[in-house]
């Protein structure tokens, strides 16, 4: 078992680095496939560690190797696969896997092909040690990790140059990388903060052992240290308010964004929660929060995305509404029903991006949906793909995203948090509207795209068969819910509903499945047809509030980036040059003054020196009687 | 009113005095040395007077050495300023102030 | 008697001495200064320091003034020399501020009372005897440095006055460098 | 008149052999040159040397805690180290005679034995605890040292000699005086004899303002003689008139046998805790060291930034005596021992580039300037110098250092502290003028303009003075523990 | 060998000296020669450490004055013996680096001199012996600044000489004050920390003591606001002057507070905690915006440094093991990146002979394998876990974390804001388009720049991903450390504050 579990763990890794190898040459296809198929091995592995799990329940355990041993601090670089972990991994590898097949045909052209297989092998390495790991700060490294490999990716076409917000709304991917890593970094600060109060009250940062002492802890202390990790959580998930670093990291290839910024890496917030739920439990007022940031998120993201005209944008506030969701089961303690949601959004998201990807080759990186339109023809096999995706998004039965927002919105009822279900509901609608905006405007309607000349072309069949997975399970994971609850229940907690819920379940899928078929034949009547724009809704302050979203980056860059260098550049200038500085010099100069000084004393006339002579004497004569008059 | 030996130290204080007001005050250097004079004789005289008052004698020899340092000073004084009259054919010490700072 | 003499020698001397200082004529200047050091031997009698009162008359009054009055011939200085005096105030300021210092701890009656004599001499013997015993005796070493004091003395004044100081060998100004030098330069 | 009779064992004519060893050595050269005129000066600086060094043989071999002649000669360990250190210092100034230039001085047979002579009185300033006698080996030492400084017959060695000379006489008026005032109060010319003296009396009425007064006096002439602000002021001119190795000789023997008559007469009074001197002193010796720092940094020329450190470091060491204790004395010594080497070895590296004619300045003859870029021409004179500089500077591990971390721990050990940190702060201060030079050596470019032949005046002997001074310096780390032990058995060995 | 340590601190000196006799031509490869054999030197000394004891080993002690209890008295503990390493590693990586061509034979001699100073300071046990290598550092980095630096290299090497000394003067004052203390209680003279150690002072001499040493250690490290004098030495030194600095004499400081405040002085030390984290506060959060608003790349590492010298003084006031041992492995770790960082910069300084981020962009293009080790040697710096920066900050972050929740936050934005300022570099150099021609066929890395940096990649990931051969023995002599603190501590204050770690007791002796 443990060997399957480094197997698992390490292939990645083995991936990267072979990738790395061949950073600097020509393209190579050898390295795709390799990694590619070492990645394959990883979800093998993760595979049969998950069955392996179901069969017998007990976790298993691997202890590699100590690493910072100081004091009373013993953190080892443990691993353990448990249900949770199981699950996580069979995703992330899953979900990897698809996406370094795809990128052999996204990238095909790239001349850092070679490159891209080694930062992204590297990162699905990072979220298997997040994953994977038995303690905090093995969470942590991952979670670091995570974070560079999402940097590096995100800034992969570094060479582009900065434009304005007008031109492009990231400004440019390495800017948009760097956004990305510094308001993780924020969190991580958080993540951190919450390590060290569990360290220090705890001894240990094993999480058997944390949560089985977790009772030493008064409550506050454990509602600090919820605070803390949560703090950590909402900067790798994206949560207001640090989300504005993940519609920016729409500047990566496409592929990436179907990894990191859909799939894995932003779950990782959740998958946080999920893994501190002994100590969620006991606080829920956190807990409740969280639910209700994450409700928020789930509509503030929603809105946004229903009027964006960036296609990649889109999805990217999607991912942000459904992570909410997730928060959102999570704090009201559903944990295994936010695990679930996590993992059917995996699939259908990546699903999504991917064929968002294809949509994007096949018109050249255009991303304005406004210039698309009417691609059905030519890209029937993408619109089927992305068509599925979008109705399990928007939680149609009988594909998966139903099965898994229908249990949150259960929840939410379940707990009587009644305005949190009526948002979420809201929410679940919007959800259908802007996904179907987008498949209509892009797939029918008129063919606006010929105005600017782009021919596109429909990607390789073995491309859609690589994809297939994710479009299976797009449809039939919800059909494993029972199962699932099960599997999973076995680690977290089991989540009962009341009668109450259980007599209203009927009217609540009907209820919410209305307002999405209500949400999709809204998008369909209004862009299915063709785009009509009309501008006075355009120009209206609601929609530029939404399109410029809500302000935000522009109130933090008004707020927090150039006061930031204002106010270094007065520390530098202002108080380190002319004033530590100066007084440094100004000491120097006044001693060098006082020789000048007195060296005018020294005038060179022998009757002067005489006269300094007769004054030492008189001098002298001071000291004395100063002396004796201060003893 | 007897004459104590305070009498002769205040006067000897005083000669002092002027010989210091004269080495400050003087610029010619020849002059000069008068005064340095005044200031050797001042200590003499203090030093005779003790030695008188209180019947010891090595205040007396003191003097006496004094006496002959002056004497020696005065030769290699005088040397000096000639070999300095001779070379800026001056004696006044305003004249001497190329070195300073 | 001896009040009314040391009254009369001690101003005097001030008088003498005041215009050594002041006086704007050399002449006059070096003359109150002989005037001077003759009644300060005038006062070594009174105080029974014979010995010392010869020697002052011999040495100062002689010897020293002697050697002024040649210098002061040499230097050609017997006309009135311009001084620019420093500024009086100062001068007095200086002078007078000492003066206070120096009275203040000469007018101290502790000085001179409840001493014994340590150092005598045989009795019975007047001062020049008594003088030349202690000479001999026990300042015989300074005796003997005085007379290396006044070697040295002799030779520097033979030396500084000499014609062979007259071109120097330290200093040689650059437009009459000597040739090797000149070439070492290039 | 009844004979005298003496006993002549009662004389210890012996405390006398190293000053008749120094006097005899001058009369032989005197003679010489009376009756063959045209001998070369190196026999003339061989003799001396030779004189200096059975002198110093004859100095060590002294037993300690004698006296002789009348009590007027003290041998205690303080008079064998300061003689040893002024016969040292002449040895290592005398080689520098043999330049390769001629120099005005040196061709006089006459210099040398004025040397001598010098010698003798500095000997018996340090040998003696008779104001008399100090006295006059005081003024046979001045005089002939005024002579030396004249005899380099340039003109600014005139104006040198002029300006140390006539403020030498009024300090020694007031030496005069001050003796007076202390005979007045003791009736003792006598150290021994003025302490004993001073305690019978300490608590008569009135007596605080003569016995401080007369020590005023007497700070004053010492004050010229080491050259404390605000008595220095013929210091820097007169370093700068003079010749090198003359001014390097200034800094150490003159200040060393003056410092050795403090220590004797300050430490009557600091014994009777008399607070006020020493406040007076430190005071001074604060000042001084500041001052001369600040002055020192804005200096143009090297010669005169030397001068200027001079008198800093004797403001320095002068604190090592105020705080009456073994280990300040010892302390000083020390520092004054390492010094010596330290400071004549920069002084002779100054003299090895003395040219004659000034091309550099109109008026120095070692302006900054001339040392640019000195690396590049012979590198090994300016690592010599720079580490000369830095010991100077007290940045271990060379000698210097050493003395300063001693007369430190001596002070901290008084509890000044504050003393202690000013002074360190002003090794602060001075380490930017020792740097300049180190600067232009080492990292400025060299100046084209003109002045190519830097040392000029080498010779052999110069550079064995050079490399003894260079040795000293560097290693000082293994001999300072025999040393200071050494200096503190004879200093313990003086009641100090 | 039982002298193994003097060898290693001499060595370089003979060979400095023998090298004046090295033809010019082949002065590189022996500088090479002996900085390696130097650096083997010091692994043997590693291999043959006894890594479970905590005292010293490899001591020796010889007489040097002992008039005044001056000895000749080296050693190492598992909290000098790394930076001992670091020391002569670096130097060898310095001296593989080196693209200087003028005067090279100086410059390989005066850092081997400059290599026996570093070695010595850390090997010092006696406290003269450990002023003495500390003061003559100077000299011979001032003879590096000055003499290859750039255009203003005068006013920095002669600012960097005098503010360094002025702080260490001071220091010297209380190392007397101490000695006279010492000698006051026990009536000898000595000038060995290990005695030292066992003298038990009064609160006030602490205090004052403490100031006093501070003072010095402050200047070098350098703290906030006596740091003004770092900018203008990295900004003018050759880049093996910056590395050296970086990476071995600020350590200086830091290592002094670890071998000297804490344990002379454990009540002050405790009692002054406040004041202490505040100026490393300032140094962290404040030198970082400094760093950002800086346009040499240069000046942003050297801001950079003193930052991240924040954390480490931070860790090291933490009281405990964990903060310690952290800092005094952040000390190594920022030695390593920094000094690594600052060679990167002199990589493009040798082609460009610019340091101007305006004068860059793109590189990454053109220079792909620099801008990979740049961007490792970033991702170190702030902090990424298993590069070297990690460890250290991480453990001296929570070690602090014990005495002040709040203010350990407030460092911890040194996470943040380092990020800020690495990333923008890392932006305005290697990233966006190339926006000036010549930049487009500058060369790649050659073969003697590899030489150095990737030994130093290795190193940072090696000890990022394994540290224990380098955490353990520091974690034991840490371990005492805290234990003796604990014992010598007198206030009931410094008695609480200082924790020993429970497993302590019995490893401590």
């Amino acid at each position: 078992m443990e060997n399957l579990l480094y197997i698992a763990l390490f292939a990645p890794l083995v991936s990267s680095l072979f990738a790395a190898l061949f950073a600097q040459s020509q393209k190579n296809l050898l390295v795709g496939i390799v990694a590619s198929l070492l990645i394959g091995v990883s979800f093998v592995a993760s595979a049969t560690l998950l069955l392996e799990l179901a069969q017998n329940p007990k976790a298993i355990h691997a202890n590699l190797m100590d690493w910072i041993v100081v004091g009373d601090m013993d953190v080892r670089f443990g691993f353990t696969v448990d249900q949770v972990t199981a699950v996580m991994m069979t995703v992330v590898t899953l979900v990897s896997t698809v996406v370094h097949i795809y990128s052999n045909y996204y990238m095909e052209h790239d001349r850092s092909y070679n490159r891209f297989f080694s930062y992204l092998s590297a990162f699905v390495f990072s979220m298997m040690v997040l994953v994977m790991s038995d303690n905090f700060l093995g969470l942590f490294i991952g979670w670091e990790g995570v974070g560079v490999c999402s940097w590096l990716l995100v800034g992969f076409w570094y060479h582009k140059k900065d434009e304005t917000r007008d031109v492009n709304p990231s400004i440019s991917p390495s800017w948009a990388a760097n956004e990305a890593f510094i308001m993780n970094r924020i969190a991580d600060l958080g993540l951190l903060v919450g390590i060290f109060m569990i360290y220090w009250n705890l001894g240990t940062l094993r999480y058997e052992e944390v949560f089985a002492h977790l009772d030493q802890l008064s409550h506050g202390l454990m509602v600090a240290i919820g605070i803390a990790l949560f703090i950590g959580a909402m900067g790798k998930s994206a949560q207001f308010p640090l989300h504005t670093w993940l519609a920016d990291a729409m500047e990566g290839p496409t592929p990436v964004s179907a990894l990191i910024h859909a799939a894995t890496m932003v779950t990782a917030g959740v998958y946080l929660v999920i893994r501190a739920n002994p100590l969620y439990s006991t606080i829920p007022e956190v807990g409740y929060g969280i639910a209700v940031l994450g409700t928020f998120v789930a509509i503030f993201a929603a809105s946004m995305a229903l009027v964006n005209r960036d296609l990649k944008r889109v999805i990217a506030y999607s991912t942000l509404s459904q992570l909410g969701y997730m928060f959102a089961a999570a704090g009201l303690g559903a944990y295994w029903v936010a695990l679930f949601h996590l993992a059917a959004h995996a699939f259908f998201k990546a699903l999504l991006f991917l064929g968002a990807g294809n949509v994007m080759h096949a018109m050249h990186d255009e991303l304005d949906m406004f210039k698309m339109g009417g691609l059905k023809k030519e890209m029937g096999k993408t619109f089927l793909y992305m068509g599925l995706a979008s109705l399990a998004l928007s939680g149609i039965y009988p594909l998966a995203g139903f099965f898994s927002k229908d249990t949150i919105l259960e929840v939410a009822f379940n707990e009587h948090t009644y305005g949190i279900w009526f948002v979420l509901w809201l929410t679940a609608g919007m959800t259908a509207f802007y996904s179907f905006r987008q498949v209509f405007l892009v797939f029918l309607g008129d063919e606006r795209y010929k105005k600017y000349g782009i021919h596109p072309h429909e990607a390789y069949n073995w491309v859609f068969i690589a994809l297939a997975p994710l479009a299976i399970l797009a449809v039939i994971f919800g059909f494993w819910k029972e199962e699932f609850m099960h599997f999973a229940t076995q680690m977290l907690p089991v989540y009962e509903m009341s009668e109450h819920t259980h007599h209203m379940v009927w009217i609540l899928i009907i209820v919410t499945t209305a307002i999405a078929v209500s949400g999709i034949l809204l998008a369909y009547f209004k862009y299915a047809k063709g785009l009509k724009r009309d501008p006075k809704v355009e120009n209206s302050f609601a929609y530029r509030l939404l399109s410029n979203q809500y302000y935000i980056p522009i109130l933090y860059e008004n707020a927090v980036s150039k006061p930031y260098a204002d106010l270094s550049n007065i520390a530098w200038q202002a108080i380190d040059m002319k004033v530590v500085d100066a007084t440094v010099d100004g000491i120097a100069k006044t001693i060098e003054k006082g020789g000048d000084v007195s060296r005018q004393a020294q005038d060179g006339n022998l009757s002067s020196y005489l006269k300094w002579l007769t004054a030492g004497l008189i001098l002298v004569t001071l000291i004395a009687v100063a002396s004796v008059a201060i003893k | 009113m007897t004459l104590t030996l305070t009498h002769y130290l205040v006067l000897s204080a005083i000669l002092f005095a002027i010989g210091i007001a004269g080495v400050v005050r003087r610029k010619n250097l020849l002059m000069l040395f008068f005064a340095t004079e005044i200031m050797l004789n001042a200590a003499n005289i203090a030093f005779a007077a003790i030695s008188a008052y209180i019947g010891d004698l090595s205040g007396q020899l003191f003097a006496l050495f004094i006496i002959a340092i002056a004497a020696s000073e005065v030769a290699v004084g005088l040397g000096l300023l000639i070999l300095i009259y001779k070379k800026y054919g001056t004696l006044d010490l305003d004249k001497f102030t190329v070195m300073k700072g | 008697m001896e009040t009314i003499a040391f009254y009369i020698f001690a101003i005097l001397i001030t008088g003498l001495f005041l215009v050594t200082v002041m006086s704007k004529n050399i002449l006059y200047s070096m003359s109150a200064l002989a005037a001077g050091m003759v009644l300060i031997s005038g006062l070594f009698f009174i105080l029974g320091a014979d010995f010392l009162g010869a020697v002052q008359l011999v040495v100062y009054s002689g010897a020293v003034m002697a050697l002024y009055a040649f210098g002061m011939m040499f230097f050609d200085a017997t006309r009135n020399v311009k001084e620019k005096n420093s500024s009086g105030t100062l001068v007095f300021l200086l002078s007078g501020l000492s003066a206070v210092v120096l009275v203040a701890i000469f007018a101290a009656p502790s000085i001179g009372a409840n001493i014994k004599p340590l150092v005598t001499g045989a009795k019975g013997l007047d001062n020049p005897h008594v003088i030349g015993e202690v000479l001999f005796t026990k300042y015989l070493i300074p005796f003997e440095v005085a007379a290396v004091m006044l070697l040295v003395a002799m030779i520097a004044g033979i030396i500084l006055a000499s014609k062979k100081m007259d071109k120097s060998l330290s200093e040689v100004y650059i437009d009459t460098l000597p040739e090797e030098e000149l070439k070492e330069q290039k | 008149m009844a004979p005298i009779t003496i006993d002549f064992a009662s004389l210890n004519l012996m405390t006398l052999a190293p000053m008749l060893v120094v006097l005899f050595g001058a009369l032989v050269i005197l003679t010489i040159d009376l009756i063959k005129s045209d001998l070369d000066k190196t026999l003339y600086t061989t003799l001396t040397i030779l004189t200096l060094f059975i002198a110093l043989g004859a100095t060590l071999s002294l037993n300690i805690n004698e006296r002789g002649l009348f009590n007027t000669i003290l041998i205690d360990g303080v008079s064998v180290l300061g003689q040893a250190i002024i016969i040292i210092a002449s040895m290592l100034f005398i080689p520098l005679a043999l330049t390769k230039r001629k120099f005005h001085e040196f061709s006089y047979p006459e210099f040398f034995s004025l040397f001598l002579f010098m010698v003798f009185g500095f000997q018996f300033m340090a040998a003696s605890d008779n104001l008399i006698l100090i006295f006059v080996g005081l003024e046979t030492a001045s005089l002939a040292l005024y002579t030396l400084i004249a005899m380099h017959n340039t003109k600014l060695a005139h104006e040198a000699a002029i300006k140390y000379f006539t403020m030498g006489a009024m300090a020694s008026g007031f030496f005069a005086m001050g003796a007076a005032a202390i005979y007045g109060l003791t009736g003792s010319v006598e150290m021994d004899t003025i302490a004993k003296v001073f305690q019978e009396r300490l608590n008569d009425a009135g007596i605080l303002i003569p016995l401080i007064g007369g020590a005023l006096l007497m700070v004053v002439a010492i004050g010229f003689k080491v050259s404390l602000i605000p008595f220095h002021m013929w210091t820097p001119d007169t370093y700068e008139g003079a010749s090198a190795p003359m001014a390097g000789y200034m800094s150490i023997v003159p200040k060393i046998s003056m410092m050795v008559v403090a220590m004797r007469l300050f430490g009557i009074y600091l014994e009777l805790d008399i607070e006020i001197i020493q406040d007076v002193i430190i005071a001074l010796a604060v000042i001084t060291t500041t001052l001369a720092n600040m002055m020192a940094l804005v200096q143009e020329d090297v010669k005169r930034m030397l001068a200027y450190s001079s008198i800093s470091h004797a403001g320095f060491v002068l604190i090592a005596i105020a705080l009456d204790t073994t280990k300040g004395y010892s302390s000083f010594f020390l520092y004054y021992g390492l010094f010596m080497f330290t400071n004549l070895g920069a002084f002779t590296v100054l003299w090895v580039s003395r040219h004659k004619y000034n091309i550099h300045d109109e008026r120095f003859h070692h302006p900054y300037s001339k040392f640019a870029g000195m690396i590049h021409r012979s590198p090994i004179s300016a690592i010599i110098m720079a580490i000369f500089m830095l010991s100077l500077a007290g940045v271990p591990p060379f000698s210097l250092f050493w003395g300063k971390l001693y007369i430190l721990s001596a002070i901290v050990d008084s509890e000044w502290y504050i003393v202690a940190v000013i002074m360190a702060l002003n090794s602060a201060i001075a380490i930017y003028y020792y740097l300049k030079l180190i600067v232009y050596m080492f990292l400025k470019p060299e100046d084209i303009s003109g002045g190519k032949v830097v040392y000029a005046n080498r010779a052999l002997s110069l550079e064995i003075v050079i490399g003894i001074a260079a040795f000293v310096t560097v290693t000082s780390i293994f001999y300072i523990d025999p040393l200071l032990s050494f200096i503190t058995n004879l200093v313990g060995a003086s009641g100090y | 060998m039982s002298n193994i340590l003097t060898v290693l601190i001499f060595f370089p000196l003979v060979a400095g000296l023998f090298g004046f006799m090295v033809n010019q031509k082949s002065i590189r490869a022996y500088g090479i020669a002996v900085a390696a054999a130097e650096f083997l030197l010091s692994l043997w000394l590693w291999m043959s450490f006894d890594t479970s004891a905590a005292g010293m080993q490899f001591v020796e002690k010889l007489p040097l004055i002992p008039e005044f209890g001056i000895n000749y008295y080296i050693g190492v503990d598992g909290i000098s013996l790394f930076i001992v390493i670091m020391s002569t590693l670096m130097t060898l990586i310095g001296i593989v680096a080196l693209s200087i061509k003028e005067n090279l034979k100086n410059m390989i001699i005066t850092l081997l001199f400059l290599e026996v100073t570093m070695v010595g300071v850390f090997a010092s046990l006696d406290v003269i012996l450990f002023y003495l290598f500390w003061e003559f550092s100077l000299v011979p980095m001032l003879y590096i600044i000055g003499a290859w630096g750039g255009p203003k290299k005068l006013y920095a090497a002669v600012k960097f000489f005098i503010y360094t000394f002025a702080g260490s003067l001071v220091m010297l004052i209380g190392i007397l004050a101490f000695a006279y203390l010492y000698h006051s209680q026990t009536g000898t003279w000595s000038f060995s920390l290990t005695d030292w150690y066992a003298l038990l002072l009064p609160f006030d001499a602490q205090t004052w003591l403490f100031w006093a040493f501070f003072l010095g250690f402050a200047i070098k490290v350098p703290m906030f606001p006596f740091h003004t004098w770092l900018p203008y030495a990295h900004g003018q030194a050759p880049t093996v002057g910056s590395v050296i600095l970086a990476a071995v004499l600020l350590k200086m400081g830091t290592y002094g507070f670890v071998r000297f405040s804490l344990p002379l002085f454990p009540d002050a030390s405790v009692a002054y905690i406040v004041p202490v984290a505040i100026i490393s506060l300032i140094m962290v959060v404040y030198t970082a915006m400094v760093a950002y608003a800086q346009k040499d790349i240069k000046q942003v590492i050297a801001y950079s440094s003193i930052s991240h010298m924040g954390v480490i003084v931070l860790g090291t006031f933490a009281m405990n093991v964990e903060g310690i041992a952290g800092s005094v492995f952040l000390m190594l770790s920022h030695g390593i990146v920094s000094g690594a960082l600052f060679l990167l910069v002199g990589v493009i300084y040798d082609r460009k002979h610019t340091k101007m981020m305006d004068q860059f962009g793109g590189l990454a293009y053109s220079m792909p394998t620099y801008a990979t080790i740049f961007g490792i040697m970033t991702m170190a710096a702030v902090g990424l876990p298993l590069t070297i920066g990690f460890v250290g900050e991480y453990l001296s972050l929570a070690g602090f974390f014990k005495v002040s929740p709040v203010l350990t936050v407030i460092a911890g934005t040194s996470i943040i804001l380092g990020a800020v300022y690495m990333l923008t570099v890392l932006k305005k150099t290697f990233f966006g388009p190339i926006t000036h021609e010549e930049n487009k066929h500058l060369p790649d890395l050659d073969g003697k720049e590899l030489w150095a940096l990737v030994p130093l990649v290795a190193i940072v990931v090696w000890l990022g991903v394994y540290p224990k051969p380098v955490l353990g023995p520091i974690d034991n002599s840490t371990k005492a450390l805290v234990q003796l603190m604990h014992e010598k501590a007198q206030t009931d204050l410094a008695k609480q504050t200082i924790s020993v770690s429970k497993n302590s007791a019995k490893e401590a002796k």
